[in-house]
């Protein structure tokens, strides 16, 4: 393996985790659930996106290289999804009937 | 103190904290969607304890079909109920931690006395796996050693859906399944439930197949298959099947059916119920496996889809 | 103290846990879930159970026999919750009500 | 340090970092909140096993990876897809609960 | 012929076992009129199984025994059927024979359907309990008995709600969850138990806890079982799911529940204490046990006694008459009930308390569905309103009332055999205590029976208005199982020694009565 190899894959891995940490930091501090889901699905799926693609030169190919690209497409695409879903959820009034903001009876 | 337990230490704190809160959650949402979280990080500690293939399991069924299985019930139940109500009185909450906190500090004190070195059969396993033509030794004792468990087993599978059938409300015998009658939805559902399918479809049947030497095997790939299936069913992509279909039966028991056949074979092949001819024993396994995976998808699938009901009762029930 | 002993105890905390939440939670829901705590909490003293049972002759793994009856087992919560599940739904859609002690009541 | 070692302290570094997001789940307010810190958990757990399976060479740890990602979708397009529908309607018998204590 | 049945014991084995369970997916694919056909086509073979296993067992002497797969414990699981469990299969295969027969009537697809739901789940559910108890009398392994333990209760939930009323919906599920927590803490002691020993086959099990100081983890283990197990007996406190589930099921379904279906984990119990456990410790747990079932037999006489339903107050004697067999426990297993070795092989507590598993389930199943025959015909089954049903129904209620007669123990019942057998032992062994609650609970069942024959063979009033005629070859079904109930009475006790097949169990020499 050479060593430019290993370098990407350092980097890439730690840029990765980077952006989780910034996702945490953002689920846990911004001020509402919108921002908070914008902030959160861009940056786990760029996270999760690094770490499979510096991994990519540590695996065998095809089989193992495959599966985590398979892994990265499975995540996005989901992401992608659940994140247009939840937001037009936290929009809409369906979920309001089970916030802890609703007095108790 | 190693790095590997810190980090052991945190995932049991977490584990902990995590039921905790799904015992305590004032919302009956926030409870499920604890429990989800819990069986990811429990699909951790599996992998943590050397056994990949629970956790396998665990992920796909644990966290997965059963959150789904909650939450259909969680927000259909009425707002009243959503909120914690009148507690259960001091006294009986105070007997049952009593009782709660004894049995855990038994448990604890029998997991610190436990014999050293453990009892243990994987030499055993180890020894005779061979004679099965298999490499993974967990699907060794699931279908050649305790064979009769997993045929049983699969059989529990059709008992569930005979009981969640049976709950038909009036009118609904022979209809089909209604709990996930599929709302109108944005694009974007539909988009996911034609694309993730496929690679779903692939991880499944890859499970299956690479059971007979590494982790996975026909209940992992049959789970994943029926997450695949109830996920198009969601999207309204695929209705489910009546419960009235032929077909539809002759899948639900075609893996137990065919354990059973090559089990009563074995009585005369291989001088035993349930046992293998040594030369066939690996390609008659797989076609077990193939038929187990196909039915525990639809079973599982059909556990997701509920009771039959009469079209009309949409409109009628939540 | 290792890991798996740590596993252990983590194991028999959540057997009390899911045990007091059968008890003690109103509503069916609740109870269901917790139910699914306590299998999981002795499935997992099982696993530790595996696992010792591996580390001691091969260095490394897990006893196989105890980990095909944990899946055999997490099967069979599966169906369990999905029947509760199933009964609970049903007895909503009758009464609107979540919970057997409310019906019993009504009884009466 | 070898990268095996790197990709593991990556992988508990990770899990670390998505474990803080789970006060999330306590916190609220919103479900939709709660489910974020879930779908984020089982991202990074989904990061922190491929790490991890890498770095053991263990191709089974892929696999379940690859599983977890499955269902976790799953489990929240599920979760969401619920969630829009419309609320039951009280039922008409049940329409005292404030009288309501429990034996 | 008699020595080729034994020789084929093993077979036969794995006959009973797989007999139901593919009768069962048979029914289940076909569907409609064929469900009804198979299930009733299979009551006959099923029965012929038990009888040749009995006879096999009795024949041999010896327990039949069969390693499935060719692989032996701890590595596979074995089959094995002792003279109990051939006793129990053989129960279990009359009542299902008389039931079926009973509920065809109940649970036929109406004509211009071709399926409908109540009979095709009716009809599959009966060969799955089958299939259950059978799995349950012939496990020999710890979790296979879990795995039984669970396909024993995924078959009798659904038969609780089967009219899908909400309040059998409500004691269908709170039945579940009792016998949900039931089964895990049971497979959470089987799991401790492999953890201390290495094995899960009972056989294997005993042997080393016999051998070996005792494991922290073995006390805990059996402790947790039968917390379990008990749960799932209904023995009081745990009581509290039972009325509900078996009185609002349907009357054939009710008659599966409390003749059968509790008395599988019942079994278990006493196999945790007979066959795995160690004597010292079974000892400690026997009075326990007996409190407990000493307690269940005055509070379920004295709950029956108040109940205005009858459906009801069969229930509630289940409960009691539940309390009648964990009196086993001390009268078997304390040392001075067998001084004797001679003795040994006598018919004692032992016999006595398989006596009382057997004629309770005869007797409960006919009461059960002469219930519901009542039911049928007047249109409601409140006691009070039960006057002049004698002159209407005579043959159910003579039935009803035979049925009765062994609950209470009168001469010559069976049930009488079952508790004189115990309340010997009692004595001899110097435990009049548990004498005083035999009587008190003979008079207690009296007393809710007479409340029950005392108003409905009243001749004052009008007749009672039949909403539906009774079907005369229901009530004969009815009349034969309560008739068995008493016959069993009527046998030698000598031809009770199947029950000690397989068992060193210490019984009491008695006098035959």
């Amino acid at each position: 393996m050479t060593l430019a190899l290993t370098l990407f894959t350092l980097i890439a891995i730690s840029l990765g985790a980077i952006f989780f940490l910034a996702g945490t930091v953002g689920l846990l501090r911004f001020p509402d659930t919108l921002t908070r889901l914008h902030a959160l699905t861009k940056a786990d799926n760029l996270g999760l996106g690094l770490i499979v693609l510096g991994l990519l030169p540590q695996v065998d190919w095809p089989v193992g290289g495959l599966k985590l690209i398979a892994v990265w497409l499975v995540v996005l695409l989901a992401g992608a999804t659940v994140g247009q879903l939840m937001a037009k959820a936290a929009r809409s009034d369906a979920w309001n009937g089970s916030t802890d903001l609703e007095p108790p009876r | 103190m190693s790095a590997a337990l810190i980090v052991d230490l945190g995932l049991t704190l977490l584990i902990l904290g995590l039921g905790v809160w799904t015992v305590a959650a004032r919302s009956n949402n926030g409870a499920v969607v604890g429990y989800i979280a819990y069986g990811l990080l429990v699909a951790l500690v599996w992998v943590r304890l050397a056994a990949v293939d629970v956790a396998l399991t665990e992920a796909a069924i644990g966290s997965g079909l059963t959150g789904l299985l909650l939450l259909g019930v969680a927000t259909r139940l009425p707002r009243s109920a959503r909120l914690t109500r009148p507690p259960t009185g001091l006294g009986t909450r105070l007997l049952a931690g009593f009782l709660s906190a004894a049995v855990a500090g038994g448990l604890a004190a029998v997991v610190l006395l436990l014999p050293d070195p453990a009892p243990t059969l994987a030499p055993s396993v180890a020894a005779n796996l061979p004679a099965t033509g298999l490499g993974n030794p967990v699907t060794g004792v699931l279908i050649a050693f305790r064979a009769i468990d997993t045929l049983l087993e699969s059989v529990v599978l059709v008992f569930a859906i005979i009981g969640v059938w049976s709950l038909a409300p009036k009118d609904g015998w022979g209809e089909r399944p209604g709990w996930l009658r599929p709302a109108p939805l944005g694009s974007a559902l539909t988009l996911l439930a034609q694309l993730l399918p496929p690679i779903g479809i692939l991880v499944g049947i890859h499970l299956f197949w690479t059971g007979a030497t590494a982790p996975g095997g026909a209940f992992q790939g049959g789970a994943v298959l029926a997450a695949m299936w109830v996920l198009a069913m969601i999207a309204g992509l695929a209705r489910p099947p009546a419960v009235s279909r032929r077909w539809l039966r002759l899948m639900l028991v075609a893996g137990p059916a065919l354990f059973l056949t090559v089990g009563i074979a074995g009585i005369w092949l291989a001088g035993a119920f349930l046992a293998y001819p040594v030369a066939y024993a690996k390609p008659l396994i797989l076609v077990i496996e193939a038929a187990l995976t196909l039915s525990i998808a639809a079973a599982l699938g059909l556990l997701l889809a509920g009771p039959p009901e009469h079209p009309s009762a949409a409109e009628r029930q939540p | 103290m290792s890991s798996v002993t740590l596993f252990g105890l983590c194991g028999a905390a959540l057997v009390g846990l899911g045990l007091y939440g059968l008890i003690v939670l109103p509503g069916a829901l609740r109870r269901i879930i917790a139910f699914n705590l306590l299998g999981s909490g002795v499935f997992l003293l099982f696993g530790v159970i595996a696992r010792r049972g591996g580390g001691v002759i091969a260095g490394t793994g897990s006893d196989p026999v105890p980990q095909a009856l944990i899946i055999t087992g997490l099967v069979v919560a599966f169906a369990a919750t999905a029947l509760a599940v199933a009964l609970l739904r049903r007895l909503l859609q009758e009464t609107g009500r979540d919970d057997w002690d409310e019906d019993e009541r009504s009884d009466r | 340090m070898d990268i095996a070692d790197f990709l593991l302290a990556a992988a508990v570094f990770v899990l670390a970092t998505v474990a803080l997001g789970l006060t999330r789940i306590l916190r609220g307010p919103s479900d939709v909140d709660r489910m974020m810190a879930a779908q984020l958990l089982g991202t990074g757990g989904v990061a922190a096993l491929l790490l991890l399976g890498v770095a053991t060479d263990m191709n089974a740890i892929t696999d379940l990876a690859l599983v977890l990602a499955l269902l976790a979708a799953f489990a929240s397009v599920a979760l969401v897809a619920d969630a829009r529908r419309p609320e039951p309607e009280p039922v008409p018998d049940d329409a005292h609960p404030e009288g309501k204590t429990r034996t | 012929m008699l020595s080729n049945l034994v020789a084929g014991g093993d077979r036969l084995l794995v006959l009973a076992l797989i007999l139901p369970v593919a009768s069962l997916m048979l029914a289940f694919v076909l569907g409609g009129r064929h469900a009804e056909r198979i299930a009733l086509a299979t009551l006959p073979i099923g029965l012929a199984v038990a009888v040749a296993i009995a006879a096999a067992v009795l024949h041999g002497d010896a327990p039949l025994h069969t390693d499935l797969g060719g692989w032996a414990p701890p590595l596979g699981v074995a089959l094995r059927a002792d003279g109990l469990s051939a006793i129990m299969l053989l129960t279990t295969a009359v009542v299902m024979v008389a039931v079926g027969l009973f509920a065809r009537a109940d649970f036929q697809v109406p004509p211009g359907t071709t399926e409908s739901r109540a009979p095709f789940a009716f009809w599959t559910l009966l060969l799955a309990l089958w299939a259950a108890l059978n799995a349950v009398f012939l496990g020999e392994d710890l979790f296979n008995l879990y795995v039984a333990l669970e396909l024993l209760t995924f078959a009798a939930i659904p038969l609780v709600c089967l009219d899908g009323r909400a309040q059998t919906l409500a004691a269908a599920l709170r039945y579940l969850v009792f016998a949900l927590l039931g089964s895990v803490l049971y497979l959470l002691g089987a799991a401790l138990l492999y953890g201390a020993y290495g094995t899960l086959d009972i056989g294997q099990l005993a042997a080393r806890i016999g051998g070996d100081p005792l494991e922290p983890a073995a006390l805990i283990a059996a402790a947790l079982m039968t917390a379990g197990l008990l749960a799932k007996t209904a023995l009081f406190p745990v009581h509290l799911w039972l009325p509900p589930a078996h009185a609002g099921a349907p009357a054939a379904a009710s008659a599966l529940l409390s003749a059968l279906a509790v008395k599988a984990s019942f079994f278990l119990i006493l196999r945790i204490w007979f066959d795995v456990m160690p004597e010292l410790l079974a000892q400690m747990a026997a009075q326990v046990l007996a409190a407990l079932g000493a307690a269940a037999i005055l509070f379920g006489g004295v709950l029956a006694l108040r109940q205005a339903r009858l459906k009801m107050l069969i229930a509630y004697s289940t409960i009691a008459q539940i309390g009648y067999l964990f009196l086993i426990f001390p009268l078997v297993a304390s040392p001075e009930t067998a001084p004797l070795a001679e003795l040994r092989n006598a018919p004692g507590a032992w016999t006595g308390g398989a006596l009382q598993l057997v004629s309770h389930a005869c007797a409960k199943a006919a009461m059960f569905m002469a219930a519901g025959l009542i039911a049928a015909s007047l249109g409601h089954d409140r006691i009070r309103d039960l006057g002049g049903i004698g002159r209407a129904l005579p043959m159910t209620l003579f039935a009803f009332g035979i049925a009765g007669m062994s609950l209470m123990g009168l001469p010559p019942s069976g049930g009488f055999m079952a508790k004189w057998l115990l309340l010997l032992a009692a004595m001899q062994c110097g435990q009049w205590w548990w004498m005083l609650v035999i009587l008190a609970g003979g008079l207690l069942t009296g007393a809710y029976l007479y409340r029950v024959l005392a108003t409905a063979l009243s001749t004052q009033g009008p007749s009672p208005v039949l909403v539906k005629p009774v079907d005369r070859s229901r009530e004969w079904v009815v009349l034969g199982l309560a008739l068995i109930s008493v016959l069993l009475g009527l046998v030698p006790l000598s031809s009770f020694s199947l029950i000690q097949i397989g068992r060193d169990v210490s019984g009491i020499g008695v006098g035959l009565p």
